[in-house]
């Protein structure tokens, strides 16, 4: 065990995937030489030399087209989208090719490709530099769509999307990639795909949340206790396809009062689909609305950042009107 | 083994894309042929004898036959579409003849006469245009896209372009794992235009991979005419932009085709990196069964249906030259082709049934999600006993 | 009024909108000379000439790149996709570009593109020629999302996104282009963008739907009255971004009982939104779950189409599960 | 009046890419140039007087304070990111100069200098930067990220690529409404991999609108060195592909890039179509803020601050050879630039706060519809007293 930082997580488990085998790959946009523009891909062209991690011209759709095909002849790419923000050139090989691939082979071919890519605010990026498309991914079967909120995580979920068998998109949450900081298990570590990680127990609310709303949701739950008594349960995704519906459905069965928060435009987001999920499947349970704290129906402003991604405070209000409501 | 033709080897020929100066088209634009006016052949390529030439001629034929047969099937509402490559037989096989079975193939919907080549089971193509039980892909894509592993021609979208890509990163893995394998891919003059052309270009110029890239200017792209999809004079001319080496062959000559791939075959597994080949061509039919071209180019096409052009008569007149067709010969191949393609035709629609409802929900995922599993079970338990009429309707 | 087909009323739409307004521009992949491969821009190129209808190179993200840019300098440019399946290249030029030109030019710049696709499954199209991609478009601020039913509604709809000022995504539902009949006005003739379409009235239970599902709602609520004696309201959203909150809402609230209908994927499909939006503004109506009969997780099938689309039975049973629950 | 030198013009040459023997780089490839060596010109573009080529000396001498200024804000942590176009400055300027004011810039973000040299007020500029209440774009963009509708430098998005298509719609707008209006797009040596290059190109070869494309070939695309970008040897030979006329000009010759640029507005102005002009630079500073150069390319960028290769210092140098030039004018011509940037950073700093909360729901669509105005309000209404730190959380 060793204490780590997000990002220092998702490195170790490249390195160690690396290791264990000989066909993970993993290329991008300044990858290689220049290690990632964040880093993530420290030392990897150092120890495992230019063809196993190299920088790519600058075509998304042809990183993730060329992953497809290396998938296809039984290597385990693992290329990097810059930001999230710009894999939408790629969109159409994501949707068209690798969702589809193994469904519309009838089985005879698939790729087993896993998209890395640094998603969501928090760094003063504006509309171009911090965009969470998660709710796009999510829609589109033959994706997983996994999301660490912890070293720990970011390590183990990243190792076992390399090892699994289908294509995920693994989006890191790019505020946290050294703001947390967490104890992180050596070497051999996976964390399965799918189940959710209960961050606290608690009876009156259940509180949704993945990637970096992890943390004001935290914060927001401690207050709440502090000052109004209130019971929080905050459960971290993790996996938003396929998702834990189990861990979802027994904690509002519980509580009878859900909030989600997420940070996309809140118009059909991935907090729509846990509330629909909710409103199908234990609508008896609840007490009070549903309520999604996400972010505005607007693009991703620059100056009033702080004010668009949801907060401990709006987080916090949220939790009061659901306690509140009878 | 075949037997070798008397003839002086075609000397390989560095595809630079700077044809000689008999090798032009009536516009005087490069075009690398090896049949003249009169389909004879000064030079034939080395490496094919009189076997290899009436195969190729064969699997023609086979093709022609096939896309025959998938028009009246469609026609009489059998099956739900078809798409055919009437006039571009000796593309796909002389581009296939020159190549190893285990060279991974990216085409894209007008290529199945390189499985038809490749010596695919014609039931297996039939049971894919029907979609039935018995598809490898399980009745889940239009007719046409076929997926065949063991023959390493890749399942592909109707999305044009995207496959392109794809071929790079297979043959950087060929590569990769020291593999001698390379790997080919197809796009059409349209598909020049799309995104993964650019990406796949860009990428096979940096990174070398054992490729080649064939485009099909079949001068169509549905309704929109070459000249209106590129500005540029030739097609293959977009190589020199990526780095990539070029050449202009006439697609209509299977000899000529035949050298060009397989210069380019050998230079791509020695280590030499990718190539680009226009192969100029005609679509002589519709673009599918869907399209209606007297709509877009009058009765241009019926030009092409002729003996001076369409790629079967031309090989033909060759064969005849060298001694190798008579009518009888002829009679025998299209006897061939067509009573296996019909013997094919009526498995398929006769012994084959719907896939199982719940194989659609199957190959999302390697193992299926619990979701998933409750969408299939709910639907198998609560539809039990409703009976769809043919329109989707139920009556209760 | 003449009677129609619904792609007529496509067509009498894009000739008043051209006669109108000599800004307005028609283009795509065999728009021109071919006239749309489902005749959508009949007699266009004849009427107009070949610099207002016009083929293009086989390019999505450049016909709508250049439509963006057509649009910034003064033109009204209706761009044509051939299949919303092949939206995707031009996914980038949509979300990143069309959807937020206004918002990050501080208003100084807008493109009010409005692109016409056909969308959906009914033609025995497979994976590639049936897909209904609109809750990708539905989750992107910036756009509108519109999409007809009838005849009347798509010239009308049409006519309002041509003479807007936003760009619209206008979704055309192709197994109903030949398929429904009805009155089209002639001339001039508008339906605002934004308010549903009650189709018809009923106090047990609420059934939203869209574009070629309004058919099958239709059938299963004859049905439902009928055998059961249930009294469905059928809303035609129409607009599905912005919705029609309110329509939505006051349905709920005298029924208690809500279906929606949709033919996409059901996870994070459109129909998860309208679900989010009752559970959070009117969950104390609810006297049942919410049910979605959507597409299933998985790509479009080619055999078994018929099975994966909604159809009447399936969405009566759904009517049934609500009016039976308690 | 601009006094015309008494030198012969430079005849107009075709962009064909096909430069003279003397037009050549180091390794042979062609690029054209006007000043020798020793930056005097044996030709200078007619249409040029003194005080053309002065203005444009001094508009670079702005650029390069102006990103000075830049660097030193983003360092003391003044402004959150800055991204500069040192060594860059002659291609901005030069290819500003030839154009009319109506005339539509599609920039990407490295071309800021064309606001400087079309006069915007440095306030402006200072306001998007700082990202405050006068910012025109209401603060919503990243620094450098500007909006100008007055002088048409239309807004752009960090994707790389997607104007170019813009570019080419607006330039066929132009035509279709019948205006003499030209267009030109700028993108980078790593940009002409993006889809859309590749789109913009195949329609401006189709299409034929008044549009000039510039590559600004500055050799670095972050990190990725040219060379691993395409592997063509020159990016100006992309043109041939989809038949657009392109060439290859020392993009660090003032004199050159505005002659090229000159011809190719002329051409595009009298219909004849699109030009892709190659612009070979070096981008001399970091990618932006966030880049350390010397990860990738250890000290390589200090053999291009040097007189013989700095677009400043070869064009101090003509000047100096044409007598225009002495150590006062300079210090003129810096301290006016210094001074004016130092009121606008002062302007922009001290006098304007954040947008308001509201302005980040306007402009989404030209109306705001109901929900978002809930959104809206609901923040509005519910946040109000609620004090956040700057971290963004709340002491309650
Ligand atoms: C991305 C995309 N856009 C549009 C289509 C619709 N479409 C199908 S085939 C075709 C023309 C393709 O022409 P070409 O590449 O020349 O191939 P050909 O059919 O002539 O062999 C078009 C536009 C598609 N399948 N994919
Ligand atoms: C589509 C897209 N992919 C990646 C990025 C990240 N990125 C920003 S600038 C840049 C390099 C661009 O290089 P070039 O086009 O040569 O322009 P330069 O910065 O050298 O002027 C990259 C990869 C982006 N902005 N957009
Ligand atoms: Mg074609
Ligand atoms: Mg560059």
């Amino acid at each position: 065990m060793a204490t780590k930082t997000l990002i220092q997580g998702i490195n170790d488990a490249l390195k160690t995937e690396m290791q264990r085998d000989d066909r993970v790959l993993t290329f991008g946009e300044d990858v290689g030489l220049n290690e990632g523009v964040f880093r993530a891909t420290q030392d990897l062209q150092r120890m495992f030399g230019e063809d196993r991690s190299f920088s790519t011209p600058l075509t998304e759709t042809g990183i993730i087209g060329m992953a497809i095909g290396m998938a296809i002849n039984g290597l385990k790419p693992v290329p990097e989208i810059q930001f999230a923000d710009f894999i939408y050139p790629a969109f159409d090989q994501i949707v068209s090719e690798l969702a589809k691939l193994r469904y519309r082979s009838g089985g005879e071919f698939s790729a087993p490709v896993v998209i890395r890519t640094p998603y969501g605010g928090g760094i003063r990026g504006g509309l171009y530099h911090s965009q969470s498309p998660e709710a796009y991914f999510t829609h589109t079967p033959g994706l997983k769509v996994v999301i660490p909120s912890t070293p720990a995580d970011a390590k183990g979920l990243l190792a076992s999307a390399i090892r699994g068998e289908d294509p995920v998109i693994y989006m890191e949450p790019k505020k946290l990639y050294r703001s947390v900081k967490g104890d992180v298990p050596e070497g051999d570590y996976t964390v399965p795909i799918g189940p959710a990680r209960t961050v606290q127990s608690g009876d009156d609310i259940s509180l949704f949340c993945y990637g970096a709303m992890v943390e004001p949701c935290k914060q927001a739950a401690a207050i709440a206790a502090e000052r109004d008594g209130i019971g929080v349960e905050i459960i971290d995704l993790r996996t938003l396809y396929p998702v834990d519906e189990a861990s979802i459905l027994d904690s509002v069965k519980k509580t009878g009062r859900a909030v989600i928060v997420y940070e996309a435009p809140k118009t059909c987001g991935y907090g729509s689909e846990i509330a629909a999920l909710i409103a199908e499947q234990a609508v008896d349970s609840l007490e009070a609305p549903i309520i999604r704290v996400g972010g505005f129906d607007t693009p991703f402003p620059y100056a009033l950042e702080k004010i668009y991604v949801p907060d401990a405070a709006r987080v916090y209000l949220a939790l009061k009107d659901s306690f509140n409501y009878s | 083994m075949a037997k070798p033709f008397n003839t002086p080897a075609h000397p390989v020929k560095q595809p630079t894309g700077d044809a000689s100066e008999t090798d032009r088209d009536n516009n005087s634009l490069p075009l690398y042929k090896i049949l003249d006016a009169d389909c004879k052949a000064s030079q034939i390529p080395r490496s094919l004898g009189a076997d290899d030439v009436k195969r190729m001629y064969e699997g023609m034929i086979l093709i022609r036959a096939f896309d025959e047969r998938q028009t009246k099937l469609q026609r009489s509402g059998r099956i739900g579409f078809c798409l055919t490559a009437f006039g571009e037989e000796a593309v796909q096989v002389a581009t296939t003849h020159a190549l190893r079975d285990t060279d991974w193939v990216y085409p894209y919907y007008r290529q199945h006469g390189i499985l038809l080549y490749r010596g695919v089971p014609l039931e297996t193509m039939t049971n894919q245009l029907f979609g039935n039980a018995g598809d490898l892909a399980k009745g889940r894509q239009m007719p046409v896209h076929y997926t065949h592993k063991d023959t390493r021609y890749v399942s592909f979208s109707s999305v044009i372009g995207t496959h392109m890509a794809h071929a790079v990163g297979t043959a950087m893995a060929s590569r990769y794992k020291k593999s001698a394998e390379i790997t080919v891919t197809y796009i059409g003059d349209g598909g020049t235009s799309s995104n993964d052309f650019h990406s796949a270009m860009t990428l096979a110029g940096i990174y070398k991979p054992p490729l080649v890239i064939f485009i099909v200017n079949n001068h169509y792209a549905i309704s929109q005419p070459v000249a209106k999809q590129c500005a540029a004079e030739t097609l293959h001319s977009k190589g020199e932009g990526y780095g990539v080496p070029s050449i202009r062959v006439d697609g209509n000559d299977f000899l000529a085709v035949y050298q060009v791939s397989r210069d380019a075959y050998d230079r791509a597994r020695a280590g030499e990196g990718p190539t680009l080949i226009e192969l100029v061509t005609y679509r002589v039919g519709p673009h599918s069964s869907s399209d209606d071209p007297s709509r877009y180019r009058g009765n241009e096409s019926d030009l092409w249906r002729n003996d001076a052009l369409d790629p079967i008569a031309r090989t033909r007149r060759f064969l005849t030259h060298a001694g190798l067709w008579n009518e009888a010969y002829e009679q025998s191949v299209w006897d061939q082709a067509t009573s296996s393609i019909n013997q094919a035709v009526t498995a398929a629609e006769s012994s084959k049934h719907d896939p199982d409802w719940q194989s659609m929900f199957e190959d999302v995922y390697a193992d299926m999600p619990p979701a998933l599993t409750r969408q299939m079970t709910q639907l198998l338990a609560r539809e039990e006993g409703i009976v769809r009429t043919d329109s989707g309707e139920f009556p209760l």
